[in-house]
């Protein structure tokens, strides 16, 4: 082992800003959410109740396009903010470079996958097609 | 008082794997952890490796982890810990022997937020002012003496080394909130890196084991805030 | 054992204020190689204790000062025995340095003009010793961590090339010239020889001697221990500073910025007993007047409840002073004695603190010989080193003065030595001695023998009631006599300790056999001096006597017994005078 | 020859540290804990488009006693997730209140209990009353 020397170099040259964004969006989107995922909560749960939830509540309720716009901002805020959420706890426990690469991309697939899919009920369900 | 002091041992010379050792002796409440540690190591058992230094609290030598927690062994009392006491190494470092763990990364880490003042305009013939008030806003991260016990001690730390850790954070908050310095740009850039701040989940842990008793986490909002700032 | 070589220009052994200040300057010339070697991590030094400030004139709170007025105060703090050019140059730096360390950022405490603040200290005076002045610069009571935080970041900056935790356990003198050093590194038991054309020791203290001190565990001494075994006298040994308040039974300093402030000494009856001893500065009176004072309050049996230890009475001072100007004493009193300084006096007792004598060295750090005569190659600064600017008595805030002043000093020096000088030969095995000595050592373990650790109890113990503050031609033969007896023990010693790797079991047994012989000679100087002069208070000759001791001790170890030589004082601007407080 | 590093999962747990840590591990099972819910709630919202028998069939799924008990978890995931979100999100943005964390955290859990408690409550004795 020989002497070290002290002088200290960057640790890697200036980047893109993504992870000011990312924490920056994480409390945006917590303060969103604490709006429509509460609110969504508390009204199926208690306001209607899950016993008297079936089909037609949710054709009642999207008969309403404002109830269509909101559940797809539930939608959009809750998954990016999930997902981002999802990325910092594999960041921290997938150690193997190659592992938490793979993982992560399969995650991101699976949660765009969903959205999508969330995505695309919610525009064309149609209640009176059914 | 009895005390019974539970040991963590690494003798990489003589055993591959870690073990513990216990030992028994008398003690006054009022002695420090460290007192019983150096009467281990001199009347006890000579092989026992630690580091130690001023033995009250300033030179930062002897962080370890007493009873679960990251302490400095000659800032506890005995009679703060109780009669029995277990005592190892901090957690996520390179353990060399016994509690004595490798500082390399530590310091690396200290050394990467550039922890030196830097101020290119030629310097006034007398001392360059500096209001009292200018003064107060970095006098708490002034304190640091790098002893490790907060970086050691943070969950995200442990989950990836590479993060710089709360003690860095502090050392480039010194900088980068004194009037005095012009380099607050490129060190926020380096904590604003994935390395950087944004790795600290706002835990605390750092803040309860600094012997110094710094607000760390305030310090690391501090830089959150004043990057996020600086971009918008 | 494997045995690595490195070559450098310039080496400096120790990385506190003094070594990292010298590492500083040699760094920024940017042509001459330096290393520092340092036993510790360079933040752990200890010139992160100090707490109280540095002396600088700079007239930052609205009184008038000077440096010739410091250069007064230092000359007769130190009992007329400072070299005078020597003081000149100090105190006539100091303001340039002070300035310089703030140029580096140390974030120094501020006035409301937001200049550095400053604070009294014992034996700071305006006027050639009218009425105390503010003159030390701080940090609030942090000024030796900021200093050392400074030092090391500007290391840092000015990328310094760093050995840390090698402890150097020999020095290549041999000729007249040193050739560079041996140290052991620490992590792994093995031998490494720097060669180099300039080393600079910046050791620090060897408090450790002593049961009751504030020094650190590490400050043993080696540094100077390492030269006088080469052959190197050591200055002034019989003077070794009590500082009046360290904390009762611990040690831990109590920086004399609490009195500065305003706190005041009591004994058993409440009484302001200063008054007596020093009617003018009172409770700032220098260090070694106001221990006496202690001791002798405490021989009258006036101590607190007849004991061993008085109060200092900070309560005075209000909650506001105390936590933000003082607060890592706050600190201490509320962790070590659950005593809340606020509300309650502290409890203090006189504590082994700072060794005034050391290697003799110029102005430039250079040392020299018995007779004069440089050693080449070789310089020292900080505690380790004699200037001497401290002569018998250091005044408080001017050992931080010391360090960066000729710190700075030699590191300039040496880069000029190393630009001119060759590299000289270090012989064919030049870690040999020191490889015979650890492995002498190393062989012992686990064998019968004596225990380092009790050795150096004993010591201490010896030191402290022969050696300290008050000593007598009894007392001192007494403890030569203990201290020959450890000595022999210490060949003794057996070590558990078999392994290679960070055997700290090894260090502390080969520090323990430096301190004896340090002990020793301390003590042989003590008996040597028969005058009473500043630190140096014998009761069998009270009185100061400058017709015969008016010059410093030289004394190196010989055949088993100790060699005295003598050098003159510089004496340039001040003729000695009786010194009142 | 591989140094050990005094940490192992064992380890994690035993730190002592302050209730900032506790808070942490809850928030972070909670938030991955929600994700899930929310996962298999797009995917049974996804079988709409397959038509009312279906989805119907599926719902009694959420009906099922052991659902009604994870409605519970998700309900306490949900409000504490919420909360603690929200006092992390409150001191970022004024770091001053960083000093006053463990009086924040008493607030935080204080309405925590007074919202989960009769909520949880209120779940229950429906579900019980409905049996
Ligand atoms: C508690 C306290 C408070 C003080 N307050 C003040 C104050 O307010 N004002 C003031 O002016 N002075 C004060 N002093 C005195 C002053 O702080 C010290 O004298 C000074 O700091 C010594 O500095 P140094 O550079 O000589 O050595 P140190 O800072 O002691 O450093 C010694 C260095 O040498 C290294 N070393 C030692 N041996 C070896 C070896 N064998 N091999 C390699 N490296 C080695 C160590 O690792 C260390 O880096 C105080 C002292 C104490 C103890
Ligand atoms: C209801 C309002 C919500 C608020 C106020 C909120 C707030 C937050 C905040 C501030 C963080 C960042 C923590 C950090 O940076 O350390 C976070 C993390 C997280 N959130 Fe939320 N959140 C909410 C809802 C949700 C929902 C609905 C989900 C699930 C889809 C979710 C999943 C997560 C996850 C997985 C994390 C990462 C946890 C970690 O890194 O430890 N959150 N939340
Ligand atoms: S911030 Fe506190 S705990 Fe961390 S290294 Fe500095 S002094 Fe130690
Ligand atoms: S423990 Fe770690 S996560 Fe942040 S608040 Fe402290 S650095
Ligand atoms: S020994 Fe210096 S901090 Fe504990």
């Amino acid at each position: 082992m020989s002497g070290h020397r002290s002088g200290g170099g960057h640790l890697r040259p200036a980047g893109s800003g993504f992870e000011a964004k990312a924490w920056l969006f994480m409390r945006v989107s917590g303060v969103v959410l604490l709006g429509l995922a509460v609110f969504h909560f508390y009204w199926m749960h208690f306001a209607i109740g899950v016993d008297n939830i079936d089909f037609q509540t949710i054709v009642g309720r999207w008969a309403n396009p404002l109830w269509r716009l909101y559940d797809l901002a539930l939608l959009a805020f809750a998954m990016a903010h999930g997902t981002n959420g999802l990325r910092y706890v594999l960041e921290d426990y997938v150690r193997r470079p190659g592992a938490r690469h793979l993982i992560k991309g399969v995650a991101y697939v699976l949660a765009a996958i969903l959205v999508l899919a969330g995505a695309y009920i919610i525009f064309t369900f149609d209640a009176a097609g059914v | 008082m009895r005390v019974t002091f539970k040991v963590y041992r690494y003798q990489p010379e003589v055993r591959e794997d870690p073990y513990y050792d216990s030992f028994s002796f008398d003690a006054e409440p009022t002695d420090r952890v460290l007192d019983g540690l150096n009467h281990i190591k001199w009347h006890l058992d000579g092989t026992l490796a630690l580091r130690r230094s001023c033995q009250h609290g300033i030179c930062g030598s002897d962080a370890l982890r007493i009873n679960g927690v990251n302490r400095l062994a000659c800032k506890v009392l005995i009679r703060d810990v109780g009669s029995k006491i277990t005592v190892e190494p901090l957690m996520g470092c390179e353990v060399i022997k016994d509690l004595v763990v490798d500082m390399d990364p530590f310091f690396g880490h200290y050394r990467a937020v550039l922890p030196y003042f830097m101020n290119e305009e030629a310097p006034p013939d007398r001392e360059r002012i500096q209001s009292v008030e200018e003064r107060e806003a970095f006098d708490d991260t002034t304190k640091c003496i790098l002893c490790a016990a907060c970086t050691t001690s943070c969950p995200s730390r442990w989950a990836n080394p590479g993060f710089l850790g709360p003690a860095a954070i502090v050392q480039a908050h010194r900088f980068i909130f004194d009037s005095r310095d012009r380099g607050a740009a490129d060190r926020l850039s380096i904590l604003g890196e994935r390395s950087g701040v944004w790795r600290c989940r706002t835990i605390y842990n750092c803040t309860r084991a600094c012997p110094k008793e710094i607000q760390i986490t305030k310090a690391i909002g501090e830089v959150k805030r004043r990057i996020v700032d600086d971009r918008s | 054992m494997r045995v690595h070589e490195h070559t450098f220009d310039a080496i400096v052994v120790g990385a506190g204020g003094s070594g990292l200040m010298a590492a500083v300057y040699l760094a920024r010339q940017g042509d001459v190689r330096t290393a520092v070697l340092s036993k510790l991590y360079p933040t752990r030094s200890h010139t992160g204790t100090a707490q109280g400030g540095i002396g600088a004139a700079l007239g930052n709170m609205g009184e008038e000062d000077h440096w010739e007025w410091h250069m007064f105060d230092t000359v007769k703090g130190s009992d007329y025995l400072g070299d005078q050019d020597a003081i000149e140059v100090m105190c006539r730096e100091s303001p340039e340095v002070v300035y310089e360390l703030e140029h580096m950022g140390l974030p120094f405490s501020r006035n409301e003009e937001g200049r550095i603040a400053q604070r009294r200290f014992g034996g700071h005076t305006s006027n050639y010793g009218e009425a105390p002045v503010r003159r030390a610069c701080y940090a609030a009571d942090r000024t030796g961590h900021m200093i050392l935080q400074t030092l090391y970041q500007q290391s840092i900056k000015n990328d310094v090339q760093f050995f840390d935790e090698y402890q150097v356990v020999d020095l290549l003198i041999e000729g007249g010239a040193c050739r560079g050093a041996v140290a052991l590194n620490i992590a792994t038991g093995e031998l490494h020889v720097f060669r180099c054309k300039a080393l600079v020791l910046a050791t620090g203290g060897y408090g450790q001697v002593w049961e009751i001190t504030s020094n650190a565990v590490t400050l043993t001494g080696d540094g100077m221990f390492l030269v006088a075994r080469r052959g190197v006298p050591l200055e002034d040994m019989e003077f070794y500073q009590f500082h009046p308040t360290g904390i009762r039974g611990m040690g831990i300093l109590i920086t004399e910025g609490v009195r500065g402030e305003g706190g005041i000494l009591r004994n058993h009856e409440g009484e302001r007993f200063m008054e007596r001893y020093a009617p003018n500065l009172k409770d700032l009176a220098s260090r070694d007047v106001v221990s006496r004072a202690i001791y002798k309050e405490i021989r009258a049996g006036r101590g607190i409840d007849g004991k061993r230890f008085v109060h200092l009475d900070a309560t005075q001072l209000g909650a506001e002073v105390i936590e933000t100007k003082l607060p890592e004493i706050a600190d201490f009193c509320r962790t070590y004695l659950g005593i809340d300084p606020v509300t309650e006096p502290i409890p203090v007792q006189p504590t082994a603190h700072y060794a005034m004598g050391g290697i003799p060295t110029n102005v430039n750090g250079a040392v020299v010989g018995m007779h004069g005569e440089p050693i080449r190659g070789l310089y020292a600064i900080g505690e380790c080193a004699c200037v001497s600017v401290h002569g018998a008595n250091r005044l408080g805030t001017n050992s931080l003065v010391d360090l960066v002043v000729f710190g700075r000093r030699a590191g300039l020096a040496m880069a000029d030595y190393c630009r001119h000088a060759d590299l000289e030969s270090a012989g064919d095995d030049p870690a040999g001695p020191a490889r015979e000595e650890l492995e002498r050592l190393w062989s012992t373990a686990g064998s019968d023998g004596e225990n380092a650790a009790e050795i150096r109890r004993e010591m201490k113990q010896v030191m402290m009631d022969n050696v300290s503050v008050f000593r007598t031609e009894e007392l001192l033969q007494e403890g030569l006599a203990k201290i020959a007896a450890l000595r022999e023990r210490a060949d003794r010693i057996a070590i558990d300790d078999r392994s290679q790797g960070f055997n700290l079991d090894l260090t502390d047994a080969w520090e323990t056999k430096g301190m004896l012989e340090l002990a020793h000679i301390m003590t042989f100087c003590a008996l040597n001096r028969t005058e009473s002069r500043g630190a140096h208070s014998r009761e069998d000759y009270p009185d100061r006597d400058d017709e015969n001791w008016l010059k410093h001790t030289l004394a190196v170890p010989r055949d088993g017994s100790i060699e005295i030589g003598y050098k003159p004082v510089s004496i340039t601007r001040f003729e000695p005078k009786e010194r009142v407080y | 020859m591989s140094r050990p590093t005094n940490l192992s999962l064992g380890r994690w747990f035993s730190y002592r540290g302050g209730t900032g840590y506790l808070l942490w591990a809850l928030h972070r099972a909670t938030g991955v804990g929600v994700l899930l819910f929310l996962a298999l709630h797009i995917v049974d919202i996804f079988l709409l488009g397959f038509g009312p028998e279906l989805f119907n069939e599926l719902l009694f799924l959420y009906k099922a006693p052991w659902a009604r008990v994870g409605e519970v978890f998700l309900l306490f995931g949900v409000t504490f997730h919420a909360l603690n979100g929200l006092r992390i999100i409150v001191q970022d943005f004024s770091p001053r209140l960083w000093a006053h964390q463990r009086r924040l955290v008493v607030l935080e859990i204080v309405v925590f209990v007074i919202i989960f408690l009769p909520a949880a409550w209120i779940m229950i004795t429906a579900f019980l009353g409905n049996e």
